[in-house]
Formats: structure tokens, C-alpha cells, sequence
């Protein structure tokens, strides 16, 4: 009879709780593991800080923060394999990093450059600005995959607000019917610039939608990055027999949307605050320390090594020369066109007259 | 009368209609309580509640289908595209389905709806943004568009698109919201959809412009009219679609030479209707090739090139030459 | 944890089993309104068989039969007030003069007449081609009802097959998100033109997409008019109120897509005669003489009087004069430009030089 | 050499290009078990298997966004919109992703991808099927738009475009489908995209058109050229992004009239871009205006009136009439 509006049951999978404290059991995660994830998380945030530092110097464009986000974010790509692609949207330059995309290249992006989309050959698609349009090319890369025989599954990104695009629907179509490897990685920060996670459906959880198309659904703890860890490789492994997943991820945008953002116009600081008691960083690092395979030595080495990378990237991409204008004619097609031609050498003529 | 920035006029205009008629609503991304991410429609939830001052989710084809199905049952929808580079996202919305209302209906309903969005480059926004494709519009009957260049422009002119029974799509240009302010005055005024602006009038070349380049070619202008002995006629077409032929015609005919400045890339884009336009109408006017100074037929690029790739202030004086050479 | 695939349970309503027999208890649904959807539906039969034979005659242009789901459109039409609206797609003619469009211009609309959507007063939007477009437009008209009081419902229809556009998915979530008094209707015929149910979606059903977007889903026996009109009924009660319902009516296209289709290309002969069997007409036929309300007198009457107003209809349209192209040029905006003035004029002066 | 329509050219050059490589995989609605609407794709799902003949749900930003994704990884996929009038619910795939992959990763991806679409008027079809907006795409950089009009050229074109490395959107003739058979080599052979074709000399008058009006100009200028003393040079443009300047400037200055012919509607249609272009490059050789004989500027109208809207043989000759008034 009635389905009526949210019955289905869905628990978020979590394993470390606010404090750092196993909940449920410990999973298969090794030590090397795990250090090696906070190593990333804490690569992540020193990244965050400092570009949203460059870009109120002017030394770099708009960019979307991500702090918050890193245990979503590292803890899903630290679970891919080498030939596993990743499609992203604008807020995923931790996931990038994991799966080998140059930090540098990533401040070029920022910086206006041609070649600030360029992988050199690690597996991730140029950054989308078009909300959903990702999911489109994830389909078509994982079928792609599957027909090549790459054993490769396609992980895009999207957020809480990107799952009201039709795109996104579509794309979930694709993957049931054609059963792709393929996951749908949803980052539900419960923002999309200012409007709530509330506003932007009535379904109760993001996860449930993979229940419109027929393939498989989980939420869990986006700040804990065990839980997204296990659950990722696990949604890969499904992934790979021809069984797509949708994850929703579970976190918090603990910054404004971009640096062009005022959150203070749409949302309270009590509601910041109760997030930041949940940051993914201070519970990984908790449960480390527990473990005793962590220490504040350890953390300050970690954090001054992050802060040096930063360094090193952001130099490497400022030295870069420009891009010029007269570049951008190159690839526009393989062959330049006549029109092409004649307006690149307008160019060079410019200022005198033809 | 008060100085306003043009994002200021968009703003008081939307208050000014909302309040005259309950039958206007505003939908959109973050256009509730963030007011817009340029702040077009700051503070009109507050006055108008959440009934009439809408966030959406992030869905552009169901935001301008939406507006269709209100405008269609009696509601007066002012949609907004964030940035007009999604507009794609609604692409059948806009050209099969709000255009063509009133001709599939045989004339029995309408679309009588805005859809606004700012547009248009010079200002770093990451890629997508800055697209100025009004050309796709102008091919697309049943719609009109309207370019507003100043602050008072954008209030009367978005006055008219309100109030007009068909529906409008409305480009505000993002580099202008806050570059100058102008007086306006609070009263009701309407700028006449579908009639250009001769800006000065001039005696040796037309330029025809509109949207964010208007201020650019009148500063251009003003130097060639400094340091030569020329006189150049500017027009704001104000108006993209339904273009006002007579007064290009009128002018040209004067003239005897042309010039098309636009953001939109060259090929196919609405520089091409208006050279076709004037050599169906004026040929023998011409005394020289009509010159298109607009952005190259290239994707939009990336922040670093813009500048260059733009119709700037050089690429505009090269303009003029190139036409005054004949 | 895991939401596995198709693990929501759903129920078909349904009353009446294939040999019009009741399964589950009577409905309250008086003899008149009884005998009434009967006629309606025998008139939906004639209609569209007479149809068909004007196309091949050349007497009508390209038209998409209905034979098969006459329960599905006439049960859910029969149970709309008439301040509802219909937002229909293609083919759903029977549900439209239940809603008192004139059959006649529905024959103009077959005949490429300009006048051929209007309903002359009756709540009814034009056909729309477009698949999933219309149930946007749905969204706008039940929000434009909401908001001025109007107490009406806007029932949008669209196919199994267009439950895969993105603009189907984006309407869902809108009417979630803004709780509006809307149905989404879906016939779901088992054919999109040659694409079976089954390679459409890897959903089980086309009701459980109501979840993804947190508003009510129902499947009914579509050939069931009883479980439809019932079902209908109670979903446009919950709409009224603001719960946007998702009914999921499972039916089946008897005949081809359009006129254009040969459906031997993709369907087996055993398909379709475990369908005819089925038959909406017969069904609710054998249950009307069972409760002695009906006979063979009556029915042939029926027919004979279905068959008189598809005549009358049919010839009023004939003798309607013909759209003009310069007609056209009235109906582009409210007021001509002068280039539709200037192209308006070339018209008339055709194979004269200007 | 075969006699063949021209849905069988295409039919058949699908079917060789699918054997000559591995990569090229076909994706639509209804093109596989059903053949296609239209049969274009008739018989490869029983050679190649449900693999490389894919039946899709009924979604076309999927349909053309999975091609890029398939495009960007290696794959040659040829998808298939059924009707043109549906790109819209494709359009930002295609002008923003299709259109701009290679430049948007700064040339390391690209998306060698046909879509395939049947395109144009006088058949009769529901409204919204029948619409020609090739000059959306025009304007849209990174993407090439090819209109064959025979079925030789579908062969050449089409095997072009599939071996192209960029994308192509490949617009077939409804009304030629099964209009006329023609000799075509079942040996591989190409068409040069972006060259033009002089379908025959002339002196007097430049007549530029492509796709389904070819055949239909080329008989009105038959009976011109055997009714009067005058000749009438032909370009079949075949590529209608990007044009090809080259030919149809050189014609222009050898006849000193220009005609344009097409199904889009007027306003800035490609008949604006190449009347433009010639104004641009040839206005002194012009000796009259240029003519564009297109349909009016409204939505593509009922099935009634379609034959009086579209660029007929009148129209055509009324075009001619008007250009050598001059
Ligand atoms: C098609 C499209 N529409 C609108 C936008 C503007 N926009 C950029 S980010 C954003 C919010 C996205 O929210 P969400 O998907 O939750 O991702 P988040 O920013 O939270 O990571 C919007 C509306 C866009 N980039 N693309
Ligand atoms: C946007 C769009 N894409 C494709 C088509 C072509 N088309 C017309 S009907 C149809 C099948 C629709 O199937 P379904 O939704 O199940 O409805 P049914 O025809 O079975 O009633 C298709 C693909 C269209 N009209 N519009
Ligand atoms: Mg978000
Ligand atoms: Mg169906």
C-alpha cells in the first residue's frame, strides 16, 4: 500500500564517536594504515589554511574550503586503488591529493592557469564547476572501464545540495541498469551555499535515494574516518563486481562556502560549534593517541612537514610561467581552424594596426 | 531620486514590484535569506516571507519550469539563474517550454515571467560563470532579452520585463552591479522593451553595444573624439531580442559605417545577426566592412587570460581603425 | 548499514482480478460512478480505435493509442474536482475528456491545427511532447494554486519510460521540498516505444522512486479502474492537504507506440496476449454484469453512442477551417515585433516580387 | 559501389566503422532491438551484441554526459539523440562538456564523440521534432557541426567524424532519408570536415545552403538557369561549424550576390554568421544585398502550416527574384 515518507530504515555506519572511542567493534585497519590517513588529514587541513590564507593576500582566485571535510574526503580516496579514476566537483582537493593529483597543479587551478586541471597522469578528472555534471562522465568512464576490462571502478563526488540536479538521477539510472563500477560519493555537509540540507529535499537521508534507481545505499559518519575507510572499501569491492553504490557521507563545511561567502548571513554559530566539536581531525587523532602510535611530537613534525609541502607547491606553481592568451587557440580542437588561426594572430598584432 | 549602484536598482525594483503586486514572486539559489551571492535580492525575504522569496534547491530546469507552471496559472515569476552559464541546465525549459507557451497553447496561455541572471566576464570567476550567450536566445523566438547598462537602465527596463505578458530573460551585468552609481529616481518608470538608446549621437561611424560593454566603448569613444577629429555614434541596444532594426538602420544610414562590440564569442553570435541585419536594410550606406570586436571563438578561459581575450579597450580602438580605414 | 537493492516491500492495490472478481473487499464506489467510468472507457476504446483507422486513412496525422490503459486514465481522471488540473503528456486522451477537453480539438491536435490544445476552459495543459517536462510545469501550477487558495491539485501524467529524465526527479524533489498538493501519475505500460520496464530502471518498482525524494509512493493494478479511482481518490485527499503522492499505475500498451511504430520489431505475440487478457474493459465489465447493472443491451447502446460522438467530434474537426501561416505570427508574443510584421507581410505577398 | 539511401549510407558506414574499431560503441534511445526510429542503426545489435548497440532509459544529458565519460577513456561512441529537438535537455554536455573537455583540461583529455541526431522539417512530424538549431552550436566553441545532404556525403562525412578526435554533432536530413538512392562506395572513404562543396558553378549568384535544402535549391536554380539567361553558383556547406570561409568567399567575389538558405529560423541563425562573414571579407565585391531565404521567426509551427513556414520552392525563387533585382 502507502509508502509513506521516510519509513526506510537507515543507519549511519560509525565506528570512532566524537571522542575518538571505539563504538562498535574495531575494523580491519592496520596501524600503518591509519597513520598514514591522519598524515593526509592533517596534509589536508595545513593545505586549506594556507590557501584561504593565499587568497585574502590576492595571491590566488576563489576557492571552496574544505576543513571539515578531511576524514570524508581522505578516507574515501585512501581506499581506491591505483587504476580507480575519481570525477570531483570543486571541494575535493584532499581526494585529489590521496590519489596522486600534484598539490602544485591544484594552486595553478586557482590561480586562473591552463594547466591547473592537468593530473600528469594520476586518475582524476578536471575539477567541474557544472553541479551533477560529473556523475554523467563518471558513468561514462567507469562503462568505458568495464568494457576495456580495467578492473577500475569510477568514484565521483558530489554534494548534499548537487543529489537535486537531474543529472545526478540520471546518472544513478545509468549505473543500476547498466551496472557499473561505479560509487557515488555524496559529501552531505549539510550546506549548499545557504541553504540547509532540510531545504533541499524532504527525503530524510541522502542515501536513500539509491532506492529510486535500485542499487545499493549507505550512510555513515563522514567525520570518522574509519567508518568512511571500511565503508568505502567495501562499496569499492561491490563496485567492481557490477554493483554500483551510493555513500552518503555524513560531515560538516566548518568554513564559508568559498572565500566569496559570508556564512554569517544564513547560519548560527551554535550550530558551527556543535560541528567543530566534531572534527574529523580531533577524533582520529584521539583514538591514535589512544592506541599510543601517536604523540605530539609526532603531530608537530607532521604538521610543520604539511606546512613545507604547502610551501613547496605554492612556490612551484608561482614560478610557473602564465598562461597567455595566445595558448588558449591550441586547444580549442585538435587542428586549429582557419578563424582560429586568424584571431590568434590578431593577437600578436594587437595594438597595431592590421 | 537616490544614487544607486546597479545592483542597488535590482534590488529596489524588485521591492517596488513585489509590493505593487502580489502575483510577483522570486525563486532561486540562495536568494532567500543569503539575499543572492551578489545580493540582488537582499532582504526581500525579510519583508515578503518565505512564500514569495523562494531558495530552490539546485535544480536550474525545475527552477525555470517551475516559473512556466506559475506564470501559467496567474503567479508573475522572477527566476534566477545564479550565473548565467547555467542557463544550459535549462535549456529546453527556456526555449521549448516558456518561449513556445503561448504558440502551443494556440494563443490561450502565456509565460508571463523574468528569468534574471548576471553574466559576463572581467570579474575571476572560477570557469562556467562568465559566459555571455545571449546569442542562443536571440535565435530562440518567443523569448525577449534585455541588457541593461546602468543603474537606471536595469530599473526601468526590469520594471517593463515584469510587467511584460511574455517572457523575458533579463542579464545583469556582473562587472557593473557595483561600478558606478547613478541617480534613480524611487518613482515608476518603464524603458520600453525593444528600443535601443542612441547614447551620443555622431556623425563618421555607429557603434552598437550593450550590457557591460557600453561603459568600455563610451570611454574608448571619448578618446578617439579627444585626440581625432571624428564623431562617433554610439548605441545601447539595450535590447537584444526583438533588436531594434529601425533605429541601427537609422543610424547607419547616417553613418555609413558600423561596428559591433560584444562579449559573446564572434561566430554565430548576435554581432552576426546585426552585420546581416544592416546589409540587408543599408548596404549601400556602407562605406566599409562592419567590424565585430567580441570575445574569440574559444571557450570562456581562465582567469589569468580573460583580459586579453575580452573586447577590451585596445582590441576596441583597433576596432575603430580597422573600420575607419576604408 | 547496506540498502540493498529493491528490498522496500511493495504492494499493488488492487480489487478486481483479471476475470473482474473482487480480491480484497468492496470499495466504496457507488453504481452510478460505476457505470459511469465504464461508458467513459467504452468511449476511450471507440475513440481510439476510430483513431487509428482516421490515421490510416490520412485523415489524421502521426497518434499515439491508448488501448490498454483506459482504467489507468479514465479511474484517475473520473476522481479529479474539476478546479484540478491535468498536466498530461501524449497519450492520454480518455483522461482528458474525462476532464471535459473537447474531443474535438484533440482530433485538431491529430491534424497539426493550431487550435488543437485548447481545452476551452477546462483545467487542462497542453500536450507536451517533451518527456518530463510537464511535470515541472505541474510543480509551478499546483505552487500557483497553493498560493492562491484555490484548493485544487495538479496531476501530472508522464510514462514509465520518463521516469528516467531528470526533470521527472527534479519536480519529485520540488514537490517534497515545497509539499505541494500535486500527484505525479505514472503509467507505467511496460514499453518506452521498443525499451521494456526492465532496462529502463534496476528500480523493482517505478512507486519506490517516491523515496528518494521523501514524498508518498503507491503501486495500483492499472487495469484495476476500481483500484485506480479508489487509490486516486485517496492520493488527491493527501495532496489537497500538501503530501505530494507518487502513483505508480501498472498497465500496458496494447497497441503500437504511434502509428509510426511497428512493435513486432521488439515484442512477442505471447507478451501482448498475457496482457490482453488482462484487459481493463473486461474486467470491470465482467464485475458490472456480476452485480447485474449492466448488460449486453446497454453495452452495445454504449458503443453505438461512443461511436456517434467520436463521429460528431471527428467531422466538427474536419470542417474547421485550417490554421493559416499567417496565423502563426499572432500568437509568437502578446504583441508582434517588427521583423514578425515584416515576415507576416513577405507571406502574403508570396510569388509576387516585393 | 551500392545504390543507397541515405539512411542506408549511414546504416552502412556505422556498420564498417563498428568492424574497422573496437572502440566505436553506439548509445541511444530505441536504436538497438528497435533499429532506431528511423532504422538508422537497423541490424548492428544482432552483429555486434548489446555491448556496442546500447538501448538507453530515455535521458539525454545521460546519454550524451555518458559518451564524454566513455569519449575522455578511450571509447569512439556515436550517440544517438533521437529527435534534434531534444538536444536542449542535452545541452550543457554538450556546449559545456563535450564542446570544452579538451580545452578545460588544458588539452590532455579530449572527447572524440559523434552525436547523431535527424533534424529538420516537411515530414509531419509532433511539434518540437522538427526543429533546426544547428546555429545554437555554431556558437558554441570546441564542438563541429556536420549536415551532409546526400547519401554519399553522409558516408564520407560521417566516417569522417567518427575518426575525428573532437566532438562532432552530425545532423541527418529526415527528409532525405529515404528521398533518393545514390551510387556510394562501400570502400572507405572521407569527406574533409570544415571544407565546403561547389555542388555547381556559377556566375551570377552565390546560393549557400546545406542538409535538406540542397536538393530543393538545386532544382529552383535548375529551372531559373533554364527559364532566363542567368548562372547560379552552388555551395553545399556540408560543415556548418566551422564554415568554411574560404569557399564561400572566393564564390562571392566571382558572382558579386549571395543568397542563404536555411531551415533554422532568421534572427541569428547561421544565415547571420555567413552573411557576416562575407560583409566582412567580400563587401566590395557585393553588387546587392545578401538574401536569407529561412523559416519565419517563430517556434517551428504546426504540421498544417509547416510546408508555408519552411524555406520553400516559392520562398526560394521569390529570394532569387529579389537578389538580382539589383
Ligand atoms: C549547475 C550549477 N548550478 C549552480 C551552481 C552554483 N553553485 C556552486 S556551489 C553550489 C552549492 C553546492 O552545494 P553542495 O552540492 O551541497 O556542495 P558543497 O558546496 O556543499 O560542497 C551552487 C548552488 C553551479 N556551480 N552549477
Ligand atoms: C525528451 C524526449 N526524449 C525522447 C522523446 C522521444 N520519445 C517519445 S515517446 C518515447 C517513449 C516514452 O515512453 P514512456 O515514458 O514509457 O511513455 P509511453 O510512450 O509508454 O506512454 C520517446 C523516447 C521525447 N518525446 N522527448
Ligand atoms: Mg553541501
Ligand atoms: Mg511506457
Amino acid at each position: 500500500m502507502w509508502i509513506e515518507p521516510n519509513e526506510l530504515p537507515v543507519n549511519k555506519v560509525q565506528y570512532l564517536d566524537e571522542n575518538g572511542k571505539l563504538t562498535n567493534g574495531a575494523p580491519e585497519v592496520s596501524d600503518d594504515e591509519l597513520i598514514a590517513m591522519y598524515k593526509w588529514m592533517v596534509q589536508a587541513r595545513v593545505f586549506d589554511q594556507r590557501a584561504l590564507k593565499f587568497q585574502r593576500q590576492g595571491r590566488i582566485g576563489t576557492y571552496a574550503p574544505l576543513s571539515g571535510q578531511e576524514a570524508a574526503q581522505v578516507g574515501s580516496a585512501f581506499a581506491l586503488e591505483r587504476q580507480d579514476w575519481i570525477y570531483p566537483s570543486y571541494r575535493e582537493g584532499a581526494a585529489l591529493f590521496v590519489h596522486g593529483f600534484p598539490m602544485k597543479n591544484f594552486f595553478l587551478y586557482t590561480m586562473g592557469h591552463l594547466k591547473g586541471t592537468d593530473a600528469e597522469g594520476a586518475n582524476v578528472f578536471p575539477v567541474q564547476i557544472i553541479i551533477g555534471a560529473q556523475c554523467l562522465h563518471a558513468v561514462g568512464g567507469a562503462w568505458a572501464g568495464k568494457y576495456q576490462g580495467e578492473n577500475s571502478v569510477s568514484v565521483t563526488y558530489i554534494g548534499d545540495g548537487g543529489t537535486s540536479e537531474g543529472d545526478f538521477h540520471e546518472a544513478l539510472n545509468f549505473a543500476g541498469v547498466y551496472k557499473l563500477p561505479m560509487v557515488f560519493f555524496v559529501q552531505n555537509n549539510q550546506w549548499a551555499i545557504s541553504v540547509p540540507r532540510s531545504k533541499q529535499t524532504a527525503s530524510g537521508t541522502i542515501a536513500q535515494k539509491a532506492v529510486a534507481h535500485g542499487i545499493t545505499g549507505i550512510q555513515v559518519d563522514g567525520n570518522d574516518v574509519l567508518a568512511v575507510y571500511t565503508t568505502m572499501k567495501q562499496a569499492l569491492e561491490r563496485a567492481r563486481s557490477g554493483q554500483p553504490v551510493l555513500v552518503e557521507a555524513v560531515t560538516y563545511r566548518q568554513g564559508p562556502h568559498t572565500t566569496a561567502d559570508d556564512p554569517t548571513k544564513y547560519r548560527n554559530k551554535s550550530d558551527v560549534d556543535e560541528w567543530l566539536a566534531k572534527d574529523p581531525l580531533k577524533r582520529i587523532k584521539a583514538f591514535l593517541l589512544d592506541k599510543g602510535i601517536w604523540n605530539e611530537e609526532l603531530e608537530q613534525r607532521e604538521f610543520a612537514l604539511a606546512e613545507q609541502k604547502v610551501t613547496e607547491a605554492f612556490e612551484l606553481a608561482a614560478n610557473t610561467p602564465k598562461s597567455k592568451v595566445e595558448d588558449i587557440f591550441e586547444i580549442v580542437y585538435e587542428k586549429k581552424t582557419s578563424q582560429l588561426t586568424e584571431q590568434q594572430q590578431s593577437v600578436s598584432s594587437e595594438g597595431v594596426l592590421k | 531620486m537616490t544614487a544607486m549602484t546597479m545592483i542597488e536598482a535590482i534590488n529596489f525594483t524588485l521591492k517596488k514590484e513585489m509590493e505593487r503586486d502580489q502575483r510577483v514572486i522570486c525563486l532561486g539559489e540562495d536568494i532567500g535569506k543569503n539575499g543572492g551571492v551578489f545580493r540582488a535580492t537582499d532582504g526581500l525575504q525579510a519583508i515578503f516571507g518565505e512564500d514569495r522569496v523562494v531558495d530552490t534547491p539546485i535544480a536550474e530546469s525545475a527552477i525555470v519550469g517551475t516559473a512556466v507552471g506559475m506564470a501559467a496559472r496567474g503567479l508573475r515569476p522572477v527566476a534566477e539563474i545564479q550565473f548565467f552559464g547555467f542557463i544550459y541546465e535549462a535549456m529546453d525549459q527556456m526555449a521549448s517550454q516558456a518561449a513556445r507557451l503561448r504558440f502551443r497553447s494556440g494563443g490561450v496561455l502565456g509565460a508571463p515571467m523574468v528569468v534574471r541572471a548576471p553574466y559576463g566576464g572581467g570579474v575571476k570567476t572560477p570557469e562556467l560563470h562568465s559566459d555571455s550567450l545571449e546569442g542562443l536566445f536571440l535565435h530562440s523566438p518567443g523569448l525577449k532579452v534585455v541588457m541593461p547598462s546602468s543603474p537606471y537602465d536595469a530599473k526601468g527596463l526590469l520594471t517593463a520585463a515584469i510587467r511584460d505578458n511574455d517572457p523575458v530573460l533579463f542579464l545583469e551585468p556582473m562587472k557593473l552591479y557595483r561600478a558606478f552609481k547613478q541617480e534613480v529616481p524611487e518613482e515608476d518608470y518603464l524603458i520600453e522593451i525593444g528600443k535601443a538608446k542612441v547614447v551620443k549621437e555622431g556623425e563618421d561611424l555607429t557603434v552598437i553595444t550593450w550590457g557591460q560593454t557600453v561603459p568600455l566603448v563610451s570611454k574608448v569613444v571619448e578618446q578617439w573624439e579627444q585626440e581625432q577629429s571624428i564623431s562617433i555614434e554610439i548605441i545601447d541596444l539595450r535590447t537584444v531580442s526583438p533588436i531594434d532594426e529601425d533605429t541601427i538602420i537609422a543610424s547607419v544610414q547616417k553613418t555609413g559605417r558600423a561596428m559591433i562590440v560584444h562579449e559573446a564569442v564572434k561566430t554565430g553570435g548576435p554581432g552576426a545577426e546585426i552585420s546581416a541585419m544592416i546589409n540587408e536594410k543599408a548596404l549601400f550606406h556602407l562605406s566599409a566592412p562592419i567590424v565585430r570586436v567580441t570575445s574569440f571563438d574559444t571557450p570562456y578561459p581562465v582567469p589569468s587570460v580573460e583580459e586579453d581575450w575580452l573586447p577590451n579597450a585596445d582590441r576596441i580602438s583597433q576596432g575603430i581603425r580597422e573600420v575607419l580605414a576604408h
